[in-house]
């Protein structure tokens, strides 16, 4: 049993603040996902998710607004877009894509985001780590 | 008119002898492409070959030779820079013997340029001191 | 062969009053061929004009185009040049009005050699040599076929064999940007070779061909390990199809789909979560 | 390292350190982290208290820090607090970084030993972050003082006259022909029973001939630009098919007009109204409206009596939707409520059966201006009820339907049964789940109909039919309930049932908020900024909220509220000018190739293409900061200030040392020979 490493970027205005709400009602789930605020989850370019598992992280997620709902009105729609493409890609490089989550939690949603969490770390520890599975070395 | 063409020549870096076209636009250096039919580099060039051209004109590329003068360099006629390397090689050697000097030559330099090198570091200066940097 | 090169010279020919210089390939002093600029004053440099191997055509045009905007321009394109003019275009790095396209179009052979799906023009006006079928692409269908591991320990070999010549990237048609993020130091690492598994620089590239690559294969000509990196954008292109209906090349006015806004239908088929 | 860094690290009281051994975090941030640059950690009873933010200034000064980090609470909560803090001891708010440990860490994660971890890790990050950060200075606009109220219910008409009698001009906005929204069509306001009309028409009229206030009825907004304080918004004015300027409001066109439609709006389907109508005779403004599905002329091309009679001409057959674009700087919705459609619970058999009704149905029939004139009879249109139920919760707090309460049925229903008892003296059961009366005078209310002889029965009615089991059930209606007080099952006969159903957001709630750039939540109300300290406001800097399309409330509550969002309205204006985003975006212009990829991809057209440079241009005060330009551009050549790759993947490399720190390499097992 190993204690995956996760990175979850998370927009400002809906993801994040699901977190927040979930927070409030003290809901409880696992400790892996280390979350980094970004205003949208459009900011997130496919590099910095690639650059995430090269540090040896087990799974990254994206986090953002439902569509239709995004603070910045259609940002989340390239998101919608781009990220599919990255799962692609990975399952193409013989990554599992499984290890990159793309969903969308609401400000709302504290409850879902606590279970987006709860499944993906579960999902996430039923797999190696990566940096065994890719053979991978050490960032310099 | 518009000029635009190649110009086949072999990769300035090292030993391989890639071939390689410069592109010339109106007299001016654009780019690099491998040579696809030689039968050397077939197509291919290494990441010095992909960027031959662009040392050519750049700005911090050393046009003349330089002399320190007062700890500071400055620009130098070639006649003024190797003449005061012909003096200091005739002083070192007078002094320390000729196994005082060693020479390094280049893989950037033709066969020819290579032999003329071990020739004079041989039979003018008289030491067998020689060495190139793609042994290193 | 040599009934295409007529065409060609002929239809070269016939274009020349209106333009001021007709990009092509010629086969040059020593008989090796490379890319070279025609001219209605020099017809007779016609004679040299060659067809095969294809040079990287678009990159060339954008170089003479950016020194010369106003000038009219012609060039001899097969279908991937075609497309890789007309994703230029798209990208603001090429001005249309200013091109004459004189398709040619690839025989059987040429096209096996690119494992090309679409071996012909379509926006040409003027066309040399009749239109074929595509033909298969075995490496892409072999690799696309593999298990996850088998992906992966496919992937690994070849890229260990990479020595980072940035070849790929530098004859690319569709890599026109003045730096590179695969230079930039916190996403590619610098100083290892081989490089790290797993390859920050063919993964990042390869997103970055996500509706751009016009499958003219260049990259895989040229690259000194022998590496399929196509096989990677051409995954990509089927999907980018199946999911937001956009092939490079072929529709003038559509722009790359990861730009815009979701339209009806295309979020189902990303296989997004509701 | 040159930068020196300040890590403080919050208690929050026990919510932090009840979890999360903040003096050991802080111990291993000045030590583990010294190398990243961090000079100094504390921990502190509460951070973010006067005391707190001292001790950062202080150690600002003496400690020479040039960034700071607070791991506490959300940065929604304090960020800007810190920010202050921070900028009072003379280091620029943007060097600033928080992290939160408590609502993602202490308050989410059970096991002190990981909680504790994970706060390391996110102060990890942070620190790997604050070096990367960069000094911003932000952008100043001008407020402009016009304001925007969205629907024109009693909300939307408190805060106009309290915005408009400040001296600055408002722009009311309202869909139907008429101010007034669903307190109009009440009869009477519990708890003190006066009577709705007579309460409202005064300020309805006052917002009317408002020398600030410009009325828009018949209108909504199609299209809203720009932020706050430069708001520019599109208003589609729906053709009234009368001249406004000429008309007097006489009554004449309504009165000879031919058509007589049901009016689904003002009378909830009960009364009548003509094609050409006012809602109701104090209707501001009082021009009426052709109805154009139904106005005979408009559908069968001849007709035009009410043109003939009008004594101004101000008919108008040719009249068209006008567009109108205005400019404010501020905007607040208003925009209500719906009733929840009855029909949705099938075994109450509204629709169905006659004499079933909603709330709204009864507030019209109970109504002195109403199609019976305030008589409450059957559908029959004379019988008097002698026995009435009024169902409570239909549609609240029901897991099929609405999960929450609607806060004003309750008081809605005693009302009923009050009027009813009073006007028909028929027996009333209200069939509860709780009753629920908190407000001023809401309980003493509730004691007086104890006392007035109306049965409560607590229990949710499982069905209401007409299919009679005995001769006392015949002709009746029948409502099934579970008292549950005594454990039986019982069956009422009675003449009416009134559904207490749910207020539940308006059905384009969604499109509305998108319009508005703000959220809703999962019932489609929209969200205000903070659920306690910040209730009016919105995510979106501007833009406000108030009365029931937050959530459900009664008058009293929307009144308020409606007025707290005109004073937090008036308190911008007040400052003239705002600060706006200093996280926008930027492009470099010698790495940019003008690929205008980022040009496609800006939700906010905020970035151009200057073509005879050939590069892209961010506008910045159109820019929002969200930084899709980013994730789009290939070479990187666009940064979005305060999100920069740099800041990103330190962050992110930040949290992974940390990470990687825990990791325990497994003890190679020994053989033992």
């Amino acid at each position: 049993m190993y204690e995956p490493k996760i990175i979850g970027f998370l927009c400002n205005w809906c993801s994040y603040r699901g977190a927040d709400t979930a927070g409030m009602a003290r809901m409880k789930y696992p400790p892996n996902v280390k979350i980094i605020r970004v205003p949208c989850s459009g900011r997130i370019s496919p590099e910095l998710v690639l650059r995430t598992f090269r540090e040896g992280a087990d799974g990254v997620m994206v986090l953002g607004c439902h569509i239709g709902d995004c603070h910045y009105s259609t940002g989340n729609h390239r998101t919608a877009k781009r990220m599919p493409v990255l799962k692609r890609l990975l399952e193409y490089s013989g990554i599992d894509s499984d290890r990159l989550a793309i969903n969308w939690v609401s400000a709302a949603e504290g409850e879902k985001f606590a279970t987006v969490i709860k499944e993906f770390t579960e999902q996430i520890s039923a797999m190696p780590p990566f940096a065994e599975t890719m053979k991978m070395e050490e960032t310099k | 008119m518009i000029e635009y063409k190649s110009v086949l020549t072999t990769c300035p870096y090292c030993g391989t002898g890639c071939t390689l076209h410069l592109q010339v636009l109106d007299g001016t250096l654009v780019g690099t492409l491998p040579a696809k039919e030689h039968p050397i580099s077939q197509g291919g060039l290494c990441i010095k070959g992909w960027n031959v051209h662009a040392f050519v004109n750049h700005k911090d590329r050393l046009r003349t030779p330089m002399i320190r003068k007062n700890g500071k360099l400055e620009e130098a006629t070639w006649e003024e820079a190797l003449g005061l390397v012909a003096e200091k090689l005739g002083e070192f050697k007078a002094k320390s013997g000729p196994d005082s000097i060693a020479l390094l030559t280049s893989a950037k330099c033709t066969n020819e340029e290579n032999y003329l090198l071990q020739k004079f570091g041989r039979a003018v200066i008289g030491t067998n001191n020689v060495d190139h940097c793609a042994r290193l | 062969m040599s009934d295409r090169l007529t065409s060609l010279r002929e239809a070269i020919q016939q274009v020349f009053p209106q333009v001021d210089g007709v990009l092509g390939i010629r086969r040059g002093p020593g008989g090796i061929i490379s890319p070279y600029l025609f001219h209605s004053e020099h017809p007779e440099e016609l004679e040299a004009l060659a067809i095969w191997p294809k040079e990287p055509l678009p990159d060339v045009l954008r170089k003479i185009q950016k020194a010369h905007p106003e000038a009219k321009l012609a060039i001899v394109c097969r279908g991937c040049e075609e497309r890789g003019v007309v994703e230029m275009m798209k990208h603001s790095q090429l001005n249309w009005d200013n091109l004459t396209l004189i398709g040619l179009q690839c025989t059987k052979e040429e096209a096996e050699f690119c494992r090309c799906a679409k071996p012909y023009t379509v926006h040409a006006k003027i066309v040399v040599g009749e239109p074929i079928e595509g033909v298969p692409d075995p490496v892409t269908e072999k690799v696309a076929a593999m298990s996850r591991e088998e992906k992966q320990e496919f992937w690994k070999e070849q890229f260990l064999h990479c020595i980072k010549c940035y070849g790929c990237r530098t004859i690319c048609p569709q890599c026109f940007c003045n730096i590179c993020t695969l230079e930039d130091e916190k996403f590619v690492e610098t100083g290892r070779l081989p490089m790290p598994n797993p390859s920050m620089y063919h993964l990042i590239r390869a997103m970055h061909m996500t509706a751009k690559c016009v499958a003219c294969r260049e990259c895989e000509e040229t690259c000194p390990a022998d590496i399929p990196m196509a096989v990677h954008f051409r995954l990509i292109a089927r999907d980018v199809q199946e999911m937001f209906s956009y092939e490079t090349g072929a529709i003038l006015e559509q722009k790359p789909p990861q730009l815009l806004v979701l339209e009806e239908g295309e979020y189902e088929r990303t296989g997004l979560p509701h | 390292m040159s930068e020196k860094i300040g890590v403080y690290v919050c208690h929050c009281g026990s919510n932090i350190a009840g979890v999360v051994n903040v003096a050991e975090v802080s111990a291993w941030a000045g030590k583990e982290l010294a190398k990243n640059g961090v000079v100094i950690a504390r921990d502190y009873k509460f951070m973010c208290s006067s005391l707190g933010q001292e001790l950062i200034e202080k150690d600002i000064k003496e400690h020479n820090l040039t960034r700071v980090v607070v791991a506490a609470c959300s940065p929604h909560l304090h960020e800007p607090t810190f920010r202050n803090a921070c900028a009072r001891a003379g280091v620029n708010p943007y060097l600033f970084e928080m992290t939160n440990i408590r609502e993602q860490d202490s308050w989410v994660t059970t096991d002190k030993l990981e909680a504790t971890k994970k706060a390391k890790a996110l102060i990890g990050a942070a620190v790997g972050r604050v070096v990367y950060q960069q000094p911003l200075s932000s952008l100043f606009v001008p407020i402009d003082p016009q304001v925007l109220i969205v629907g024109g219910g009693v909300t939307g008409i408190q805060a106009a006259l309290e915005i408009a009698d400040s001296g600055r001009k408002v722009f009311l906005v309202e869909r139907e022909p008429t101010i007034g929204g669903h307190m109009a069509q009440f009869d009477k306001t519990f708890p003190t029973l006066d009577c709705s009309a007579c309460i409202l028409t005064p300020k309805m009229f006052d917002a009317g001939n408002h020398k600030n206030i410009t009325l828009l009825t018949w209108s909504e907004v199609e299209k809203v630009e720009g932020y706050i304080g430069n708001f520019t918004v599109t208003i589609r004015k729906r053709a009234r098919f009368i001249t406004e300027d000429l008309c007097t409001g006489c009554g004449v066109c309504w009165e000879k007009c031919p058509k007589k439609v049901i009016d689904p709006v003002f009378e909830a389907g009960l009364g009548y109204r003509k094609a050409v109508y006012t809602p109701f005779p104090q209707a501001v403004p009082n021009y009426p409206v052709i109805d154009h599905e139904n106005c005979t002329f408009f559908q069968k091309g001849t007709c035009k009596v009410c043109q003939k009679f009008c004594p101004t001409g101000a008919i108008d057959f040719e009249q068209q939707d006008e567009i109108i674009t205005i400019k404010v700087g501020n905007i607040i919705l208003a925009t209500g409520w719906d009733l929840f459609d009855t029909r949705k619970v099938p075994n109450y058999g509204y629709g169905r059966l006659a004499n079933v009704y909603t709330s709204l149905e009864f507030e019209r029939l109970s109504n002195a201006s109403g199609p019976t004139g305030g008589n409450i009879v059957l559908r029959d249109g004379k019988t008097v009820p002698k026995s009435v139920a009024i169902v409570h919760c239909v549609g609240s707090r029901d897991q099929n339907y609405h999960p929450y309460c609607s806060a004003i049925c309750c008081m809605q229903s005693l009302k009923f049964a009050h009027l009813v008892e009073e006007k028909t003296g028929a027996d009333v059961y209200n069939c509860y789940i709780d009753i629920r009366t908190p407000g001023k005078g809401y309980e003493e209310f509730y004691q007086r109909l104890l006392g007035e002889g109306t049965h409560f029965i607590r229990g949710k009615v499982a069905e209401i039919t007409d299919a009679a089991r005995n001769a006392s059930e015949e002709g009746k209606l029948i409502v099934q309930v579970e008292d549950t007080l005594i454990g039986k099952q019982r069956r009422i006969p009675v003449d009416m049932v009134i559904l207490s159903a749910a207020m539940e957001a308006r059905h384009d709630a969604k499109e509305v908020a998108q319009k508005f750039g703000i959220s809703c939540s999962h019932d489609d109300w929209f969200i205000e900024r903070h659920p306690k300290l910040d209730p009016v406001a919105t995510m979106t800097d501007g833009v406000f909220v108030a009365g029931a399309c937050q959530g459900p409330k009664d008058i009293p509550a929307s009144v308020a509220q409606g007025a707290a969002a005109a004073a937090r309205v008036l308190s911008i204006i007040g400052q003239g000018e705002i600060e706006i985003e200093a996280a926008t975006a930027i492009v470099d212009d010698v790495t940019c190739v003008g690929c205008t990829q980022c040009v496609s991809s800006c939700p906010y057209q905020a970035i151009e293409f200057q073509a005879e440079r050939g590069k892209a241009y961010v506008i910045e005060a159109l820019c929002k900061g969200c930084g899709t330009c980013v994730g789009t551009c290939l070479p990187k050549s666009i940064t979005l200030k305060h999100f920069t790759d740099e800041q990103i993947v330190a962050e992110m490399i930040g949290a992974m040392t940390v990470m990687k720190s825990f990791e325990v390499v497994a003890p190679v097992p020994v053989e033992v020979a």
